[in-house]
């Protein structure tokens, strides 16, 4: 790939950040035609995925080369896109059953065996090697296992929740309650990773070789909104955009 | 095939090469006895397993050797080799009720395709195993047939077919029994909301948002989330209220407008439904969730229901909401989400209690008796910690070495 | 008809299922042999599920095209952006690399898709912290919990937040870092482990309805 | 008083993002040269499963994630990477994402050279598959059913790389790097059903959701969003994007924590005046 490329990509990189990003301030135009342009360009990634990497290698060769079993699940697969079309939808029903009975045969066992099976042997495992044990690695274990039985009790919903019942359940709801509260501690550090992620190429694009695209396009995407609302842009309903 | 051959050459001379080296030596090795080759139990037939008796002169300064052959090639190939105190049955990861794990007894589980190559199952071969001490050959066992095969029952997994096959007799039983008559569902605090809501909404002449989330027909928290959407449109058509349904998925709104259809008749109110109340809006997960929250902004609804299944989208709706003054309820399986949603809304259901709204409201007999096996299964969860959890450290106090294994076998998956 | 329609599809449903279920505890060579050949399938039958996306995006925005619906412009977007991708990879024949020189696929991945993907789940960053602004609430000894949890998570992941922590609460002798570790070692292990054997029986449960046919919205209506 | 609150409280929200786009932006211009020190335990156990096997071990390496996840989980995949050449293991690399596997071109466009790795020999690229599933099952018989030739159409059956693998058995690890439920499926399809030792990279989102399983040693170890990726770069002592990012998330980190707390006082004292 040559150099110019590679600086063309930069500005398209930027570009259709910035734009992305623009919605922040106000919905625009900008933004609008970059979001439609992503969702087809999603499409039109996975399909030539998909082209490339399994109906030519595996459906269409085969064909080719006189192997005509790969037809019962190309049929089956291609049953799926009649749900389009209401007259014969039913016929998607051979593709779908085939893939729920699939599935659902797959999970059953093993989900017994990892999420249920694996889950009681976690809670009692650790009291194997009770001799060695220090009584903090003791507590922490009826922790777990005690924990555990509480929220069960919390999602128990055959007896009615008072008295002992309900103590036991309001405990469930604090031991839930710190693993929710973990979890948003790290979405918040997940979710500022992607945006470190994006302005770390914003910043890569400034550079002098890529001729300061992010900065050049900022500049024009303020010069357009100042502009627009200078310019008989309608003043909009509300003072927040309605995002 | 003669890439083979050479191979086998080759392989044939380098072992060949030690034996006679030591068969020309002074003292002549003793032998092993007891030494057996079977095929591996419980398995599709591509390992074969090795057993003979731990001997005296085990120690850690001794080694032993296995070698196989098979009769299409013959030659010695050189299996695994081990320190003399390890491998014993003990060492085979198997339960007790389908293995025999005293430590009188070396076993060894030979993979046929690391050693041979791809063969079928029942393929003739030979085994022998060395014992090796300072580089010299001390004991060798006789040359013993084996063939693998193809079995037909997992032993090992008894216990996991056990909990499946108890799992649905106790839910055909709920089955048949809800079906009769109804079954007991505790109270759920976020349902009570819904009048509340209703009548708010009904008061200031606003309307409500139902929100299914992003989820498919085939996702539990969905269908839990349309029964929830029939019991709360029926009471909008009671109250006379209005009632706005966003979707994602064009399937779930075809069966939503089935859904609220039906309520508004079973309330007596078909009058007062219309078809567009349940609208798409886009099958794109933000654009979705900034249609909806455009529209939660400009029309400052009484209150918003989030219930089914939803990813990122959860903060920027409940957010949205929460500003504009509604009474939001919500509820969802999907972890990650449920913090945003139990910080910005007033009632949240966590995780099955989603499902069980679902049943709780509907009393549809095959939501009730699916959660009562679901109970169940949480009383042997609880049940089984709790006592193991006893025995395990009596046994362990004790020293009943067999009765803690059976007890961690029970709840082991292999 | 009824029985082409219905019948029939819940017969395949039940027959696969219950016979991968078998095949868990049936190590027999047959079993492997019908579970390849049922992998092999299934692997093709769900490439071909991607086609609903495509039909239903392509069908909903020709739509809005067809009827000059409000802002339909917007609308060739989607076929300009399924354009960008689909014709670099019919002139690579679907190669991002040869001989070491990124092609035009390439390119497309790098600075359209990748950008345009990652900044939409970038925005949420924003919304994040508006949302810790204007709708965290704490509100209750549960919430109030929560918050703590998130509290302590949030300051000690990053080194500042180390640093405070030592500062302010070292005399205590404990580092923030190892009490996330018992957090997310502990309580976090117990409250998730509560959810998950919960979820693992709805799931088992709910697919037991699906082989047994009891389950069968996801067929839709007659 | 109340009314300076109440309006402060009601502020347009731009600002906020303001706030956070210049507290995230300057560290990247000018890092604050705080690096990351202190490592999970799961992490480490990742790192150790890793470095204790053995040169020539096969590692299977499923790299399941798009560009919308790309800042977490790269760096955690690049670690791995060079971790595992630096073993000299032989890798293996499959994907049930679409959008990875552009990903990943861009991966082995340069990391491979930096250790004198070559395609075919010590590493190789397989296609694309639909049905998560259904491959990891198929790849507990015959790893050929599926994958027959790589990601260009070459055979792959009678490359070096593959030497002695017919199925997992032959493997000395998986490593599953994701945004998705796909982990779970490993552990449950694959760890669990087969005995294979699986190892975990994963969002910070559904880090807290793996302590069950790594209390059983059903994952062996986890790398856990950017920290992980950093965590797991100063063991491989090659310090990337992860090491550079937790620096800049310093700042706006602390800024959530003001604003939590921030708009809750002031809500108490509105309520309170």
């Amino acid at each position: 790939m040559s150099e110019t490329w590679m600086i063309a990509g930069g500005w398209m990189a930027a570009g259709l950040t910035i734009f992305l990003f623009s919605f922040l301030y106000r919905d625009n135009p900008f933004f609008k035609a970059a979001e439609h342009l992503y969702l087809g360009a999603g499409m039109g990634w996975w399909f030539q995925v998909y082209l490339f990497n399994i109906w030519k290698p595996k459906v269409w060769e085969p064909l080719l080369s006189g192997d005509f079993f790969v037809l019962i699940p190309a049929v089956l697969g291609l049953s799926l896109v009649t749900q389009f079309i209401p007259r014969i939808s039913w016929i998607s029903r051979y593709g779908f059953t085939f893939m729920m009975g699939y599935g659902a045969g797959l999970a059953i066992p093993a989900t017994l065996s990892t999420d249920f099976m694996s889950q009681i042997a976690g809670a009692i495992q650790p009291f194997t090697a009770l001799a060695t044990m220090t009584p903090m690695m003791i507590f922490n274990s009826l922790v777990v296992a005690g924990g555990t039985i509480c929220v069960l009790f919390y999602f128990f919903f055959s007896v009615e929740h008072k008295g002992a019942v309900k103590k036991i359940s309001n405990i469930g709801i604090y031991f839930l309650m710190i693993y929710f509260g973990a979890a948003f501690g790290n979405t918040v550090m997940a979710r500022f990773s992607l945006l470190y992620g994006r302005f770390d190429d914003l910043y890569t694009f400034s550079g002098a070789n890529y001729f300061y695209a992010s900065q050049i396009l900022l500049i024009a995407l303020v010069a357009y909104f100042i502009l627009h609302s200078f310019l008989g842009g309608k003043k909009t309903e509300e003072e927040e955009p309605a995002h | 095939m003669t890439k083979n051959k050479i191979k086998a050459l080759i392989i044939l001379l380098l072992t060949a090469g030690p034996v006679l080296a030591v068969a020309g030596g002074k003292a002549a090795p003793g032998t092993i006895d007891g030494f057996t080759a079977v095929d591996m139990p419980y398995d599709a037939g591509a390992s074969v397993l090795l057993k003979w008796p731990v001997g005296p002169s085990d120690s850690a300064d001794a080694s032993y050797v296995v070698y196989g052959s098979s009769l299409a090639e013959g030659g010695w190939r050189k299996g695994e080799e081990f320190v003399a105190t390890a491998k014993t049955c003990k060492d085979i990861n198997l339960p007790f009720w389908a293995w025999d794990s005293g430590e009188a007894q070396h076993a060894l589980k030979v993979e046929l395709n690391t050693l041979f190559g791809d063969i079928p199952p029942g393929t003739p071969l030979k085994f022998k195993a060395q014992l090796l001490r300072k580089g010299s050959v001390e004991a060798e066992s006789p040359a013993v047939d084996a063939a693998s095969k193809s079995n037909w029952f997992r032993l090992d997994r008894l216990n996991n077919l056990l909990f499946l096959l108890v799992m649905i007799v106790i839910f055909f039983w709920a089955v048949s029994h809800a079906k009769r008559k109804g079954l007991f569902i505790r109270r759920i605090a976020g349902l009570d909301a819904i009048d509340e809501a209703i009548g708010r909404a009904t008061e200031m002449g606003k309307p409500i948002f139902y929100v299914p989330g992003i989820g498919t027909m085939s996702s539990i928290s969905t269908i839990a989330s349309a029964f929830i959407l029939g019991e709360v449109s029926k009471k909008v058509a009671q109250y006379d209220s209005d009632i706005k349904i966003p979707h994602y998925d064009p399937i779930v709104m075809t069966v939503c407008k089935e859904i609220v259809k039906q309520s508004y008749l079973e309330a007596g109110r078909p009058d007062s439904y219309r078809e567009d109340m349940n609208f798409f809006v886009s099958a794109d997960q933000f654009s979705y969730a900034a249609s909806v929250d455009g529209m939660i902004s400009r029309e400052k609804p009484a209150a918003c229901f989030f219930m089914g299944y939803f990813m990122a989208e959860s903060l920027l709706l409940a957010e949205v909401g929460a500003a504009s003054g509604a009474i939001q309820i919500a509820g969802t399986d999907i972890e990650s989400q449920l913090p945003f949603f139990f910080t910005a809304c007033d009632y949240t259901l966590i995780g099955e209690e989603l499902y069980a709204a679902g049943a709780y409201l509907s009393k549809e007999p095959m939501l009730v008796s699916a959660l009562k096996v679901q109970d169940f299964g949480k009383l042997v969860v609880m049940a089984s910690v709790s006592l193991g959890i006893v025995l395990v450290s009596l046994g362990t106090k004790l020293h009943w070495d067999f009765f803690v294994r059976v007890i961690l076998n029970l709840f082991k998956a292999y | 008809m009824k029985f082409i329609k219905k019948q029939i599809p819940l017969a395949i449903v039940m027959v696969t299922g219950l016979l991968m279920v078998a095949s868990y505890y049936i190590p027999h060579k047959y079993s492997v042999d019908y579970v390849e050949l049922m992998n092999k399938w299934e692997n093709i039958v769900s490439a071909f599920a991607f086609l609903l996306g495509l039909v239903s995006l392509f069908y909903s925005h020709y739509g809005k095209i067809k009827r000059k619906a409000d802002g339909w412009g917007y609308s060739l977007f989607v076929y300009i952006g399924f354009l960008a991708m689909v014709v670099p990879a019919m002139m690579t024949d679907g190669r991002q690399m040869v001989d070491g020189q990124v092609t035009s696929l390439g390119w497309s991945f790098r600075y359209i898709y990748n950008a345009l993907s990652s900044t939409m789940f970038a925005v949420l960053a924003f919304y994040i912290v508006s949302t810790a602004y204007r709708s965290f609430r704490i509100k209750s000894r549960q919430a109030f919990v929560l918050f703590v949890a998130a509290f302590v998570l949030i300051l000690g992941k990053v080194p500042l937040g180390q640093m405070i922590w030592d500062s302010l609460l070292g005399w205590t002798g404990q580092g923030v870092a190892d009490i996330i570790e018992w957090i997310m070692q502990v309580p976090a292990v117990a409250g998730k482990r509560g959810i998950m054997i919960g979820i693992a029986i709805g799931a088992i449960v709910t697919s037991l309805k699906i082989i047994f046919g009891i389950e069968k919205q996801y067929m839709g209506k007659d | 008083m109340k009314e300076t609150l109440q309006k402060f409280f009601k502020m347009d929200r731009r600002w906020i993002f303001l706030v956070l786009a210049v507290v995230l932006f300057v560290p990247i211009m000018r890092p604050l040269g705080l690096p990351n020190k202190t490592i999970s335990r799961d992490a480490r156990n990742a790192f150790d499963y890793v470095d204790a096997l053995k040169p020539g071990a096969f590692l299977l390496l499923s790299l399941d994630y798009d560009p919308s996840t790309r800042p977490e989980l790269h760096p955690q995949a690049v670690a791995v990477i060079r971790h595992a050449f630096k073993k000299n293991l032989r890798i293996g690399v499959v994907t049930y994402i679409a959008g990875s596997t552009g990903l990943i071109e861009q991966i082995f466009e340069t990391v491979p050279k930096d250790y004198g790795k070559v395609y075919g020999t010590d590493y190789v690229i397989f296609p694309y598959m639909a049905n998560a599933a259904a491959v990891m099952t198929q790849m507990s018989s015959d790893f050929y059913g599926i994958y027959d030739k790589e990601r260009n159409g070459k055979p792959v059956r009678d490359m070096p790389v593959m030497q002695g693998i017919k199925n997992y058995r032959d493997m000395a690890l998986v490593v599953n790097i994701t945004g998705t439920s796909i982990l779970d499926w490993w552990v449950a399809f694959v760890g669990d059903k087969y005995n294979v030792p699986v190892v975990g990279g994963c969002t910070a989102i559904s880090q807290p959701g793996y302590g069950p399983y790594l209390q059983t040693k059903q994952l062996k170890g986890l790398i856990g969003g950017m920290k992980g990726a950093a965590e797991y770069e100063s063991l491989v002592k090659e310090p990337g994007k992860g090491t550079s990012g937790i620096d800049a998330l310093n700042l706006a980190h602390l800024l959530v924590l003001a604003l939590i707390l921030t708009s809750n006082i002031i809500l108490l004292i509105i309520k309170h005046l």
